[in-house]
């Protein structure tokens, strides 16, 4: 190591990227009292607290296990963005209104009523520092599912109108125009005969029948058009009575993200009556995270029946229609690292779909260390890219993807989710960084083997 | 049941307490060598199992030298096979043994003549001369 | 007042030579559980202790202390204490009965007021006097009236020291110890069912040699002999350690010697020296003989629940009584989820 | 009644009433709230052998966890399972078992309980200097984490210097304390982070089964 003025060696190792904790801004939406404010997040809080969740709460050791299994606290040591710690306001709701010994803990006040301060504080930690990924769901001892809490806890946060407000912002738009991104049925149409024509596909719209519904995440519908064009092709090849559904097309989810059920039932119901009045037998779901939680899993309690049909992520789609030989692909010959969608691996059991269809396309797969299930988040999930003022700490963040993926020195680095694209896209800006993030859908597209449709 | 017969004190494993004696023993002897302090260990005050006591005094063994002495009933008090290591045994008058000690010294001190005794002793002596 | 001749001129008196002597003075420091290290403090002592008179009374008790005592006095070497002591009242043992005992006791009482020994065994009936009396005299008007002058008490017996079988539950005869009527006076309690013999000819040796009472532990016992446990100094001990235990009278642990501290031994709390003094002459002592310590010198041992019980057994009931406790506590249960879904309900509608 | 009698008798009877009343109601408290159908098409079936998988295998620690949790980790083994022994393999401790159980089992020599007691003893001071000094531990740590410590760690104690007797104390009041810190623990053993010994079937059960029926990872 060479010294250049003898007093300050140079560290050839240190970070390139300085941490500054984000200003804090609380924001708040509405205008509510204090008092008001607080009893929302309250009621909110304690209208969640099942048996699930009220073991969950019940059980936590203190253990702090969850932080090393946590992206923003291994990049930042901020004890703050310990998983559970997160929760801190909820346990404290849990323990005064809910929990078994709630009469004792109200009347000596073992635990305190939640106050604004806190609340404002806390807008950080489940918002800007949880990317809902679920990791530290799987370290933990006693089996808590964080993650699972932190959605919940956004409800009260929503209710009293203390949640980011760029989220906030996106959340509105989406139940006002039926997409976080303002893309009305209009906008779909105008953008599917635009992608119709340069791609030159048959892109079917509004059928009143059929066995398919695909759908799409406004996030693809705006940034990467060319995945309508991709889903076509390959509903298409595979000989699938298809098509989308100007009325229920829009596959992301703010409502769920924000924490607003309502907005969260409003979106997904559009799904479900849209594949419902086609006599849809399968909603086909695009590249996109949470997407599959909202309609995988969520879905059917919004009905408050089971589906009338099966949904399927596209990676699920593809590992079926491959292994059925309904489509065929080329072989490709690169090498492929994956970066599994928190929601679709982990937290949704998809994991094995996607390494299936590289199988068939032949490449030469490179497992990230610990990918996967164990897979690092992009940093943007849950909502957190549509943050802003949480950037620097999402790209700090990044920094331990960039790692992992380098490490596979992979030729492409793919996904099958438009929100993690979105991150991985606006990081890799910021870093400059080598890798650019692929779709596996479009990978799958561009490799069709035409004789075989 | 053979179990049964065979189950008798000297099958068993002893107990544990010989062994530490003999290290006690062992140092005491050291500390005779070196300072010439004596010492006495005295067998009432240590728990012993079935057998052990007997097992300890066969371990001793006898060495060159034991005597009698019959004073308050009899005593024996007998050199073991490690020299300067001293068996006392003290019965009363109807000879059940009421004390027991093992005494590490070049000689116990009750074989000596006590001044008190030949001063007595003297006295009669001198009566018989007279 | 007479002068009372020295142990040493009794010993002297009866041709005991200077090495009798030292092998008496020896031997008296083994009984006493003296390190030989006091050998010749103990014989400067004895050489001019002076002979006590002591008192013995009788109370509630079945006279095997007593017993256990004369088994002890006669044979062995401390009988000759008992050459030095004058046994003034005794009325078990005593030639003399009715008013001419009482006579002697009062004489006694009169020559060495203030210098005599009180030893008592059995225990003193309080809900009616008449329960127990000698003479006429109930026994805790006899206790208060031997004790006035006396030098100090010795309660022998489990009985005379912490109550005994007497007192034990329900106690009709509101059987209470020595220890509780007398206490402006030294008192020890030389406790056990019976003591050990030489320890009660020890402690009087003791009160002879030193002309006071040992030190004593915080039931009044004397340490020398009471200071450890009957587990602590138990030959058994080392397969306690080993986790080798007879699991019941018969078994092949049992044969094999093994610890019967499942079996119910109270040895790890019972402070006495039958585990290195031994019985009978030092032949053996309950445990060695295959049968589990009951505890007998510890205060109210009869009530400290069954014998055969291992001392580490939750002296509780469970059954019946544990499930009404589980039943309570599914009630608060119920109740602290029912308030937590009207909460929950109360909120929704608040919204 | 003396110290030993009131420890063995009526304290350890209404610690244990305590014990069986609070773990109860604890347990009625969750599980009798309100629990959501579940109407979401299984990926596997979850129910109770999923539930069972997971209490197992969270025992263990997933491969990418184990280097960075590795030294609590080892030390909660050591605690947890120095505890398990000296609990139920110490035989005065089985006999005292037995004697409302009606059964018993095979003990450990007291020799292998002993190293046992003092290496959960040492483990768990490890934890408490850990949990003193990592920041993260500071920060979520409340008066249940110190308090559950303290009463955990004291019967191990008092229980250990038994067989140590120290001379200002006597056996039968060391063994009393020892049963009245064991009361203590198991006054509060409801109520804390201790209940963790019965919640952790709860909740990991409950992860098992929402998870395995996903196909997700458990």
């Amino acid at each position: 190591m060479t010294t250049v003025d003898g007093r300050h060696a140079i560290d050839r190792e240190a970070e390139r990227l300085a941490y500054k904790p984000p200003e804090i801004r609380h924001d708040t939406q509405g205008d509510m009292s204090t008092e008001d404010r607080v009893e929302k997040a309250m009621h909110h809080f304690v209208k969640n607290f099942n048996t699930q969740t009220a073991s969950y709460l019940d059980g936590c050791l203190h253990c702090g296990m969850c932080a090393d299994a946590c992206h923003f606290h291994v990049r930042t040591d901020d004890p703050r963005y310990t998983p559970i710690w997160k929760l801190e306001l909820f346990k404290q709701a849990y323990k005064r209104e809910a929990g078994p010994f709630a009469f004792f803990y109200r009347l000596f006040g073992f635990k305190k009523k939640v106050t604004i301060d806190q609340l404002e504080e806390w807008q950080h930690l489940l918002y800007d520092s949880c990317t809902v990924c679920g990791r530290c769901s799987l370290v933990c001892p006693m089996g808590i599912d964080i993650a699972g809490l932190v959605s919940m806890a956004r409800h009260g946060m929503f209710k009293a109108g203390l949640i980011p407000h760029e989220l906030h912002e996106v959340a509105k738009r989406a139940a006002e125009t039926g997409s976080p991104l303002g893309i009305t049925p209009d906008k779909f149409e105008d953008r599917i005969e635009w992608m119709a024509d340069e791609h030159e596909v048959e892109i079917p719209v509004d059928a009143e029948q059929a066995d398919v519904l695909a759908v799409m995440s406004s996030i693809e519908i705006q940034k990467y058009p060319q995945s309508i064009a991709a889903t076509a092709k390959i509903l298409n090849a595979a000989g699938e009575k298809w098509t989308f559904r100007l009325d229920g097309f829009e596959a992301t989810n703010f409502g769920m993200l924000s924490g607003n059920p309502e907005w969260q039932k409003e979106a997904t119901m559009k799904l479900i009556n849209a594949a419902i009045k086609i006599g849809a037998k399968l909603i086909v779901l695009p590249e996109c995270g949470h997407a599959y939680m909202a309609l995988r899993w969520m879905g059917a309690n919004m009905l408050g029946k089971p589906l009338p049909f099966k949904v399927l992520h596209i990676s699920e789609y593809l590992s079926e229609a491959l292994d059925q030989g309904k489509i065929k692909v080329n072989a490709v010959d690169t090498s492929v690292t994956y970066h599994d969608p928190c929601q679709v691996s982990r937290r949704g059991g998809a994991t094995e779909a996607a390494r299936n269809v590289l199988k068939h396309l032949g490449v030469d797969f490179r497992e990230m260390e610990y990918g996967g299930d164990y897979n690092w988040c992009c940093g943007g999930g849950g909502g957190v890219v549509t943050i802003t003022r949480a950037d620097p700490l999402r790209r700090r963040v990044f920094k331990l993807k960039m790692d992992q993926v380098e490490k596979t020195e992979a030729d492409e680095l793919l996904s099958s989710c438009a929100n993690c694209r979105q991150s991985f896209d606006d990081s890799q800006e910021y870093f400059n960084w080598d890798y650019k993030m692929g779709s596996l859908m479009e990978m799958v597209a561009e490799n069709l083997e035409e004789d075989g449709s | 049941m053979t179990t049964t017969e065979t189950a008798t004190a000297r099958d068993y494993p002893f107990h544990g307490n010989v062994r530490p004696l003999l290290a006690e023993i062992l140092h005491a002897v050291d500390r005779l060598l070196d300072t010439g302090e004596p010492t006495t260990i005295d067998l009432a005050s240590l728990p012993f199992g079935p057998g052990e006591l007997a097992y300890l005094e066969e371990t001793l063994g006898t060495g060159e030298l034991s005597a009698n002495l019959d004073a308050l009933g009899s005593s024996r008090i007998r050199e073991t096979a490690f020299p300067g290591v001293w068996w006392l045994e003290h019965r009363n008058v109807h000879d059940e043994i009421v004390g027991r000690f093992v005494e590490i010294t070049r000689t116990p001190e009750i074989l000596s003549s006590q001044d008190a005794d030949i001063t007595a002793g003297r006295a009669r002596l001198g009566d018989q001369l007279d | 007042m007479k002068r009372t001749p020295t142990v040493g001129e009794i010993l002297q008196a009866k041709g005991v030579s200077r090495r009798g002597f030292l092998k008496y003075c020896a031997t008296t420091a083994s009984i006493l559980a003296l390190p030989p290290t006091m050998i010749p403090r103990i014989a400067e002592a004895i050489e001019s202790a002076r002979r006590p008179s002591v008192i013995w009374l009788s109370f509630q008790e079945c006279t095997g202390c007593t017993e256990s005592l004369t088994r002890s006095a006669t044979p062995t070497v401390e009988g000759l204490i008992f050459d030095a002591i004058s046994l003034d009242y005794h009325h078990t043992l005593q030639a003399a009965a009715g008013d001419q005992a009482e006579a002697a006791r009062h004489a006694a009482m009169e020559e060495n007021n203030g210098d005599y020994l009180v030893l008592v065994d059995g225990s003193i009936p309080l809900a009616n006097p008449g329960f127990s009396t000698i003479a006429g005299i109930s026994n805790v008007d006899m206790l208060r009236e031997t004790v006035a002058g006396a030098k100090a008490v010795v309660a022998i017996g489990s009985c005379a020291a912490f109550g005994g079988i007497p007192g034990a539950d329900p106690n009709p005869t509101g059987a209470v110890a020595v220890s509780e009527l007398v206490t402006d006076k030294p008192v020890m309690n030389v406790p056990g069912c019976p003591p050990i013999p030489i320890v009660m000819t020890a402690v009087l040796a003791h009160f002879l040699t030193f002309g006071e009472l040992p030190a004593l532990d915080k039931h009044g016992r004397p340490l020398a002999f009471y200071g450890t446990t009957i587990h602590d100094r138990c030959y058994r001990r080392p397969f306690y350690e080993q986790g080798r235990f007879a699991e019941t009278f018969d078994d092949e642990g049992a044969k094999a010697g093994w610890c019967l501290y499942k079996l119910g031994c109270k040895g790890p709390i019972t402070y006495n020296a039958c585990a290195t003094t031994k019985w009978n002459s030092g032949t053996s002592f309950p445990i060695e003989a295959g049968h589990p310590c009951l505890g007998c010198s510890e205060p109210d041992f009869w009530d400290k629940g069954g014998f055969y019980e291992p001392l580490s057994t939750g002296n509780f009931d469970s059954g019946a009584k544990l499930a009404g406790a589980a039943a309570v506590g599914a009630a608060l249960g119920a109740v602290a989820a029912t308030a937590g879904r009207r909460r929950q309900a109360k909120y929704t509608k608040e919204g | 009644m003396d110290l030993l009698e009131f420890a063995r008798g009526p304290a350890l009877q209404w610690a244990a009433y305590i014990l069986v009343a609070g773990t109860i109601w604890r347990i009625f408290g969750i599980v009798l709230l309100k629990e959501k159908a579940d109407f979401s098409e299984p990926r596997a079936r979850g129910g109770l052998g999923a539930a069972l998988k997971v209490i197992y295998t969270r025992s263990f620690t997933a491969n990418p966890f184990k280097k960075a949790t590795l030294y609590p980790k080892m030390l909660a083994y050591v605690q947890h399972l120095g505890l398990f022994a000296v609990v139920l393999l110490f035989v005065p401790h089985i006999m005292f078992f037995e004697g409302f159980l009606g059964f018993s089992w095979p003990g450990l020599p007291n020799s292998v309980i002993y190293v046992l007691g003092v290496a959960a003893v040492a483990a768990s001071i490890a934890l408490l200097v850990r949990r003193l000094t990592s920041p993260v531990l500071k920060l979520i740590s409340n008066f249940d984490d110190y308090f559950s410590w303290f009463v955990t760690v004291l019967p191990l104690v008092t229980g250990l210097l038994i067989p140590v007797r120290p001379g200002f104390i006597r056996y039968e009041d060391l063994l009393a304390i020892h049963i009245l810190s064991v009361a203590v623990l198991m006054v509060w053993f409801p109520f804390g982070k201790l209940g963790h010994a019965f919640l952790v079937f709860i909740t990991r059960g409950t992860t098992g089964m929402v998870f395995e029926r996903r196909g997700a990872k458990t």
